[in-house]
C-alpha cells in the first residue's frame, strides 16, 4: 500500500485557515465592555497534499479542527484564508456552476448515520436526489443506477431496501446507504468524517472494508477523519496529527505510528488501550486537558502539556520540519 | 460468598402488546474487590441489566424471574425504603455522561455532599470537609467544590463523578461506559484514576462498555452480552486469548489495533434479533458462520473449566477454534 | 449585575422609539386630518388649529416627528379629549390598580399553575393528569371577559357574595384595615377571572411539559441512584430545573398577560389602565390611546427585565459580564 | 406513500381521545357555518317586538335587546368566527414561514435583525396596538383580520427560524448541500417538511387565539357591526347581564367550544408528531 506519490497531487491545501468569530451569547450580549472580537482558530495554517488513490487520515482529539478541515475540503465551509487546489482549481471561494461541478466530484460521508439520512425520505429518494440535482440520466437509467449502487454497497437484493425509511434500517445499513449516496455521483474524492465511530463495533469493519474496496476498484481518494489512531492505521497510507487547529506531525502512516516524534503524538498513542489483558503498555502521564480553543497558548500550543518543553516553546510557533522520508514534525526539539 | 450474584435474572419491558426481553436469564457473580466487565453492542440489554441491580428501571419494567443477591440480601424482595438506603451507600454508580449526570443548577460539591448526607448523620461542615479531601484524592482542587457543573471540563466532571461514587465508601461501583464521551488521553487518565481508587479502597466494580480494549485493560472477568443474555463469560485472559463463542470471536476480529501486526478486519453481517421476538434456537445462529442444524435448539451454558463458560453448542469442539470463522 | 441592568434599560430605548414612531405613523396614515384626530372630531375649529400649532402639524414631516419626540420626552403626551387633562397624569393614576391586579394574579397563577402542572406530570397518564389537562384546556379556551361575566352572574348577582364593580365601596366610608379588606374583597373575582381563565392554565401546561422533560434527564436518574427519597428527587432536583423554562415563558408572555388584565378590568369596572382604555375607545380619545400604547409597552419592557433577573438568579449558567 | 403516512398519522391521532373530541367539534362547527341559512330558525338581523324574552320553545336561546333570536345569531356567528380564525392563521402562517425561514437559513445580519425585531415585538402589547389601529382606521372585518394576522406572525416566524436553524446543521441537510442541491431545493425538500409541524401546531392554536381576539375587540366595541359575531352579542350582553343572562351565556359558550376544539386538535397533532410527549417507557434496553 505504498502511496503513489505523483508529481501533481489531486488536492493541494496551502496555508488553510478557518477562524470562527466567538459569538457572545445570552446575557453577555448586553455587556457594556466590548472586548475586541475574539476568534476560535478552528483551522490554523494547515498545508498538505493528497495524491490520487491515497487514503489520507486526519487524526486528533475533539476540537483539533479535523472536522472543520473536512468541511472546508468538501465545500461546506469557506476558508478564512489559504487555498485548496483541486485539479488545478482553487476551491476556496468557489461559486455557482463551477462549485456545483466540483461538488459532484467531491462527496462526503458523515459520522452519524442516524443523522445523515432525511428521516422522511425512502432509500430510493435519498439516492435519487443527487442524480436529480445534477440532471443525470433518464428516469429508467437513474433507477438502474440506484439499484446497482445498492448492490455495490452490499445491500442485496436492492429491491428489498428501495422503499424503506431510515428508521427501518440498522445503523450499519444506514451507513451503507450514506456510502452509496456519496458513490452514486461517481466522485473522485470523498471526505469521510468519522464514518464508523457511531456504529457498533461488529459492523464497523464492513464499512471500512467497503471503502477500501472502492479505493482499489475505482481509485477513489479519501480524506479520512478519525479520532481513533487504530482505525487510521488500518485505513490510511498518510496521516496528519492535528492539535488545536494546527498540524503537529505528518508522514506515512506506518512511519508516524511506528516512530512518532512529536510529544503529542506519543501521548495520544500511549493512551490508546490494548485489547489484550496480558499486554502491559507504557503510559505517558498526560498533563491536564486540551486548552480552551479560544485562548490557545502562545508559541507551541501543546507546550503546557508537553514533557519536553523548553523555554522557546512558549514563545515561538514551531514550523513543520522534514525529518526524512516525508515525515514532518512541528516541534522545536525535532 | 460472592458479593453480588445474579441468578437466572429476567427483566422484561411491557409494551402495549409485547414483551421486550432486555434481560433474559442472566447469571453472574462478583466477589469483593473484583472487577467484572460487561461488553456488548447497543441494544444488548447491558444498561437494563445494571439498572436492574439498582432497581432504577422505568415503570413498565417487570422482573419475571431470577434473583439478585447482594451481600446475602435478595434485592428484588427488599422493600423500596431499604433499597433506597442501600443505593449509593453500598452500590454506587459512575455514569456514562458526566455532563448530564450532574444537575446544572447546583454546585458540584453540594451534589457530592448530598449523596453523603442522604446516608450518614453529618453536619454540612463535616460533609464538605470530606468532599473536599475526596476531590483532592481524584485530582481536583478542593476549592472546585463551589463551582457549577458548566464550569468544569469534561474530564473534570468525570473526576467529580468518580469522587461522588466514592463518597459513601461503597462495596460495589457500577461504571456505565465511564469513558465513552471522553477523548482518548482523558479516557486513559480517568481509567487509571478509577484503578488507583480501587487499589486504595478495595471496592468491587462492574464496568459496562462496548470497547473491548477498555474492558481488557480494566477487568479480571468479562461477560459478553448478546440479545439480553450473557453468551460467554470467563476471566479476561482466557476469554480474550481463547474465545469460545463465534460472536466473541467475531467481535475480537472486528476492530483494528494500534500495536502488533495489521490484520484484515471482518464484520459480523446482519443485526441482532429484535428483543421482542427472539429466535427459538441459538440467539446468534442467524448471523453465525458456524451454524449447524443443532443450532436450531437453544444451547445450554457450557462449563469449559477455569470459570470459563460459553453458550455455544460447539464451545468445546476443537474444530471451532481451528476454523477461521471471520474474514474471507 | 448593576451594569447589566443599565445595559438592559438602554436596550428599552429602541423599543420605546419604535412604539413612538408607530404612533406617529398611524396618525399620519389615518384617513383625515391628523389635527382633527388629535383634537377630537367634535372639537371647535379654533381648538383644531391650536392643536395643529401645538404639534407643529403644519411643518415638514421630519420636524413633526422630532417635535413629537421632544414633547414626549418632556412628558407631554397631549391632553385627554375626554378629561381635558394631561394624558400622562391620567395614566399614571391608573397604573397602581392594574399593577395590583396583574401582580396578584400572576403570583397566584405561577404558584398554583406550577404546582398543579408538576403534579400532573408526576402522575402522567393517570386520571388526575387527564382531569387537570382537560380542565386547563377548557379554562384556557374561555374568553376571559366572558368568564368574568359568568362569575359576576353567579357570585355577584345571584349569590351576592362579592361586589361586581370597582375597587372600593365608597358608600361604606372605610379606612385603614377596613379599606384594605374592602379592596381585597373587590379584588377577589377579578383575580379569579384573570388567573383561572387566562394565566393558570398556561403555567399548568408549561410546568407539566417541562417537568416531564426534566424527569427524563440523566441527573434525575443519578439523584435516584444516590438513594435520595422520591420527594427530594422531585422537589429539589426536578422542580428547580423545570422552573427555568417556566420563567422564560413567563417573560415571553408579558404582553399577553397585560391584554388579559385589560379585558378583565373592563368587565369588573376595575379602575386601572384597562377600564381607562375601554372608556377611551368609547370616546374615540386618540391621544389617550396612543399614550396608553407607549406606557404599556414600557411596562412590559420593565417587567421583562425583571423576569430576566429572576431567571439569572435561578440558573447559575447565566453570567453577567 | 402519502396515503400510508396519513393512515399512520390518524392511527396515532386516534389514541388521543381528547384530540378526537376536538376534531368532532370542529366538524360540527364547520357544518353549522356552512348550513347556517338552512339551520337557523330566524333571520339573525330580524328585529321583533319580543325584547329580552328568556329561553323558551320558540327561542331556545331567548331574544336580545332588539328582539332578535339569539340562537340564530349564534349559528350565524360560527361563520364569522371560523372565517376569522382561518384567515388570521393563514396570514400569520404564510408570513411566519417566509420571514422565519430566511433569517434561519441565511443567518448573519438578516438573522441578527430578526432577533432584534423579535425582542422588540415581545415587549409590545399587541392587543393595545390592534385596538389603537382599529379604533383609528375602522372596524371592517377583513381589515381586522389582516391586522390581527400581521400582529401574530412573529411567533410562527420564531418557531420556523428555530427549526430551520436546528435542521440546517443536521447531517442530512449538509449532505444535500454537499451534493450540490440549490438553496430552494434544500429548504423545500429537506428543511420545511421536517421542521414544519410545530408551526402547524402553533397555527392551530393561533386560530383559537384569533377567535378570542375578535371576540375581545367586539366586546370592547370595536367589532364589525355589519357582521353577526359572537363578540358582538357579548358586547351588547354586558349591558344587560342583570336582566338577560342568556345573551351572554350561549354566545360565550360557543366561543369557548370553538377555541377548545382548535386547542385540542393542536395538542392532538403535537401528540402524534412529537414522540417525546408520549408515554415514557423503556424498550430495547440499550
Amino acid at each position: 500500500m505504498q502511496p503513489r506519490q505523483g508529481s501533481n497531487p489531486l488536492i493541494d491545501v496551502r496555508k488553510l485557515k478557518k477562524y470562527f468569530p466567538v459569538r457572545v451569547t445570552g446575557l453577555q450580549r448586553f455587556s457594556l465592555r466590548r472586548e475586541g472580537q475574539r476568534f476560535v482558530k478552528a483551522v490554523d495554517d494547515v498545508s498538505f497534499q493528497i495524491s490520487r488513490g491515497e487514503i489520507f487520515a486526519l487524526a486528533g482529539e475533539s476540537g483539533c479542527g479535523k472536522t472543520t478541515t473536512g468541511k472546508l475540503l468538501s465545500l461546506l465551509e469557506t476558508p478564512s484564508s489559504g487555498s485548496i487546489i483541486y485539479e488545478g482549481e482553487d476551491l476556496a471561494n468557489m461559486k455557482g456552476r463551477r462549485m456545483k461541478h466540483c461538488r459532484r466530484r467531491i462527496q462526503m460521508i458523515f459520522q452519524d448515520p442516524y443523522e445523515s439520512l432525511d428521516p422522511r425520505f425512502t432509500v430510493m429518494r435519498t439516492l435519487l436526489e443527487p442524480l436529480l440535482v445534477h440532471n443525470i440520466g433518464t428516469h429508467s437509467e437513474r433507477n438502474e443506477l440506484v439499484s446497482s449502487i445498492l448492490e455495490k454497497v452490499g445491500l442485496r437484493p436492492p429491491r428489498d431496501f428501495l422503499m424503506r425509511y431510515p428508521h427501518e434500517l440498522s445503523g450499519g445499513q444506514r451507513q451503507r446507504i450514506a456510502v452509496a449516496r456519496a458513490m452514486i455521483l461517481n466522485p473522485t474524492f470523498i471526505v469521510a468524517d468519522e464514518p464508523v465511530s457511531m456504529l457498533d463495533v461488529s459492523v464497523r469493519a464492513g464499512i471500512l472494508n467497503l471503502m477500501l474496496q472502492f479505493r482499489e476498484e475505482l481509485g477513489i481518494t479519501y480524506l479520512f477523519i478519525t479520532h481513533d489512531l487504530a482505525v487510521a492505521r488500518y485505513m490510511s497510507n498518510k496521516i496528519v496529527i492535528m492539535y488545536l487547529g494546527r498540524m503537529v506531525e505528518m508522514g506515512s502512516t506506518d512511519e508516524v505510528l511506528a516512530q512518532p516524534i512529536h510529544f503529542y503524538t506519543k501521548l495520544l498513542m500511549s493512551a490508546v488501550p490494548t485489547p489484550d489483558p496480558s499486554a502491559g503498555r507504557v503510559r505517558i502521564k498526560g498533563i491536564s486537558e486540551v486548552a480552551d480553543p479560544v485562548n490557545i497558548p502562545s508559541g507551541c500550543s501543546f507546550h503546557p502539556r508537553c514533557q519536553g518543553r523548553q523555554e522557546i516553546c512558549a514563545q515561538l510557533i514551531p514550523e513543520m520540519v522534514d525529518v526524512g522520508k516525508g515525515h514532518l514534525v512541528a516541534c522545536h526539539k525535532a | 460468598m460472592a458479593l453480588l450474584s445474579l441468578d437466572n435474572l429476567a427483566m422484561y419491558y411491557a409494551l402495549e402488546s409485547e414483551w421486550v426481553k432486555a434481560v433474559d436469564g442472566i447469571s453472574l457473580s462478583l466477589d469483593r474487590g473484583e472487577t467484572v466487565g460487561i461488553v456488548g453492542e447497543s441494544g444488548c440489554g447491558k444498561t437494563s441489566l445494571i439498572l436492574s441491580i439498582l432497581r432504577l428501571l422505568p415503570e413498565n419494567a417487570r422482573f419475571v424471574g431470577g434473583r439478585i443477591v447482594f451481600d446475602g440480601m435478595d434485592l428484588l424482595k427488599l422493600p423500596e425504603q431499604q433499597m433506597r438506603r442501600l443505593r449509593w451507600r453500598r452500590i454506587s454508580m459512575i455514569f456514562q455522561n458526566a455532563m448530564n449526570a450532574l444537575n446544572p443548577v447546583f454546585r458540584v460539591g453540594d451534589q457530592v455532599a448530598e449523596a453523603l448526607m442522604a446516608h450518614e448523620e453529618l453536619s454540612k461542615r463535616e460533609a464538605e470537609t470530606k468532599v473536599s479531601s475526596l476531590f483532592e484524592l481524584v485530582g481536583l482542587p478542593g476549592s472546585r467544590m463551589n463551582n457549577y457543573p458548566h464550569e468544569f471540563s469534561g474530564g473534570m466532571k468525570q473526576r467529580a463523578i468518580i469522587a461522588m461514587s466514592l463518597v459513601c465508601n461503597p462495596d460495589l461501583i457500577i461504571a456505565d461506559e465511564p469513558t465513552t464521551a471522553l477523548d482518548v488521553v482523558v479516557q486513559d487518565q480517568v481509567l487509571r484514576q478509577i484503578k488507583e481508587m480501587q487499589q486504595e479502597r478495595d471496592f468491587a466494580m462492574i464496568v459496562v462498555s462496548h470497547d473491548m480494549s477498555v474492558i481488557a485493560e480494566t477487568c479480571e472477568k468479562v461477560a459478553v452480552m448478546y440479545s439480553g443474555r450473557v453468551i460467554e463469560q470467563g476471566n479476561s485472559v482466557s476469554l480474550f486469548h481463547d474465545p469460545r463463542h463465534p460472536y466473541t470471536m467475531g467481535l475480537l476480529s472486528s476492530f483494528p489495533t494500534l500495536r502488533g501486526e495489521k490484520k484484515r478486519l471482518s464484520s459480523i453481517e446482519g443485526s441482532p434479533p429484535d428483543l421482542s421476538s427472539l429466535p427459538e434456537g441459538c440467539l446468534f445462529q442467524p448471523r453465525c458462520p458456524y451454524a449447524k442444524t443443532i443450532c436450531e435448539k437453544r444451547p445450554a451454558m457450557m462449563d469449559l473449566g477455569g470459570q470459563h463458560f460459553s453458550e455455544c453448542h460447539f464451545a468445546d469442539d476443537p474444530q471451532l477454534r481451528k476454523t477461521k470463522l471471520w474474514g474471507r | 449585575m448593576g451594569e447589566y441592568v443599565i445595559r438592559r434599560i438602554l436596550e428599552m430605548i429602541p423599543v420605546v422609539l419604535i412604539v413612538i414612531v408607530f404612533n406617529f405613523t398611524i396618525v399620519h396614515l389615518a384617513p383625515g386630518d391628523p389635527a382633527v384626530i388629535l383634537a377630537g372630531e367634535r372639537a371647535t375649529a379654533e381648538y383644531v388649529e391650536a392643536t395643529r400649532k401645538r404639534y407643529g402639524l403644519d411643518r415638514p414631516i421630519h420636524e413633526q416627528l422630532i417635535l413629537y419626540l421632544m414633547s414626549l420626552m418632556r412628558g407631554d403626551f397631549g391632553d385627554s379629549l375626554a378629561y381635558h387633562r394631561p394624558v400622562l397624569e391620567l395614566i399614571v393614576e391608573k397604573i397602581p390598580a392594574t399593577l395590583l391586579l396583574v401582580l396578584t394574579s400572576q403570583l397566584v397563577s405561577m404558584v398554583l399553575g406550577t404546582l398543579i402542572g408538576a403534579l400532573s406530570a408526576k402522575k402522567y397518564g393517570s386520571r388526575t393528569d387527564r382531569l387537570i389537562s382537560f380542565t386547563s384546556v377548557i379554562l384556557y379556551s374561555m374568553p376571559v371577559f366572558w368568564f368574568g361575566l359568568i362569575l359576576i352572574l353567579v357570585f355577584g348577582i345571584t349569590l351576592r357574595w362579592f361586589p361586581i364593580w370597582g375597587i372600593t365601596s365608597p358608600e361604606m366610608q372605610l379606612s385603614g384595615w377596613g379599606q384594605v379588606v374592602d379592596i381585597l374583597w373587590h379584588l377577589f373575582l377579578p383575580v379569579v377571572t384573570l388567573s383561572a381563565a387566562y394565566l393558570t392554565p398556561i403555567f399548568v401546561r408549561l410546568s407539566r411539559s417541562s417537568v416531564m422533560e426534566v424527569m427524563k434527564e440523566d441527573f434525575i436518574m443519578a439523584a435516584r441512584a444516590k438513594g435520595l427519597t422520591e420527594n427530594v428527587v422531585f422537589f429539589k432536583h426536578a422542580l428547580r430545573n423545570a422552573l427555568l423554562p417556566t420563567v422564560t415563558q413567563a417573560g415571553l408572555l408579558l404582553g399577553f398577560v397585560l391584554s388579559g388584565a385589560l379585558m378583565t378590568e373592563t368587565v369588573f369596572g376595575w379602575p386601572g389602565l384597562g377600564r381607562f382604555m375601554y372608556e377611551s375607545i368609547f370616546r374615540r380619545d386618540y391621544p389617550t390611546l396612543m399614550g396608553l400604547f407607549i406606557i404599556t409597552s414600557v411596562c412590559v419592557a420593565v417587567a421583562s427585565l425583571i423576569t430576566d433577573i429572576v431567571y439569572a438568579l435561578l440558573d447559575p449558567r447565566v453570567v453577567y459580564k | 406513500m402519502a396515503a400510508s403516512k396519513l393512515v399512520s398519522f390518524l392511527r396515532t391521532y386516534k389514541q388521543n381521545d381528547m384530540a378526537v373530541l376536538g376534531l368532532v367539534i370542529l366538524g360540527f362547527s364547520c357544518a353549522l357555518a356552512v348550513l347556517a341559512p338552512v339551520i337557523s330558525p330566524y333571520d339573525p338581523f330580524e328585529q321583533t317586538n319580543k325584547l329580552f324574552s328568556p329561553p323558551n320553545l320558540e327561542h331556545p336561546f331567548g331574544t336580545d335587546n332588539l328582539g332578535r333570536d339569539v340562537l340564530s345569531r349564534v349559528v350565524w356567528g360560527t361563520r364569522v368566527s371560523l372565517l376569522f380564525g382561518f384567515g388570521v392563521a393563514g396570514i400569520s402562517l404564510a408570513l411566519g414561514i417566509v420571514l422565519g425561514a430566511i433569517p434561519g437559513y441565511f443567518g448573519g445580519l438578516v438573522d441578527d435583525l430578526f432577533s432584534r425585531f423579535f425582542e422588540i415585538y415581545l415587549m409590545i402589547p399587541t392587543l393595545v396596538l390592534i385596538i389603537l389601529i382599529i379604533s383609528i382606521f375602522g372596524t371592517n372585518l377583513f381589515f381586522i383580520m389582516i391586522i390581527v394576522g400581521v400582529t401574530l406572525w412573529p411567533s410562527n416566524a420564531r418557531i420556523t427560524r428555530a427549526q430551520v436553524l436546528a435542521l440546517k446543521s443536521r447531517a442530512f441537510v449538509q449532505a444535500s448541500v454537499g451534493s450540490g442541491a440549490s438553496h430552494l431545493r434544500v429548504i423545500f425538500t429537506h428543511i420545511l417538511p421536517n421542521g414544519i409541524y410545530p408551526v402547524i401546531v402553533n397555527s392551530t392554536l393561533q386560530m383559537g387565539n384569533a377567535i378570542l381576539t375578535e371576540a375581545s375587540l367586539s366586546f370592547l366595541g370595536l367589532g364589525d357591526v355589519n357582521q353577526v359575531s359572537w363578540g358582538q352579542i357579548l358586547y351588547v350582553a354586558q349591558f344587560h347581564v342583570k336582566t338577560a343572562w342568556w345573551m351572554a351565556v350561549f354566545s360565550g359558550f360557543a366561543i369557548m367550544m370553538l377555541v377548545l376544539c382548535f386547542n385540542l386538535v393542536g395538542d392532538g397533532i403535537n401528540f402524534v408528531m412529537n414522540p417525546r410527549l408520549r408515554r415514557r417507557t423503556g424498550d430495547a434496553g440499550s
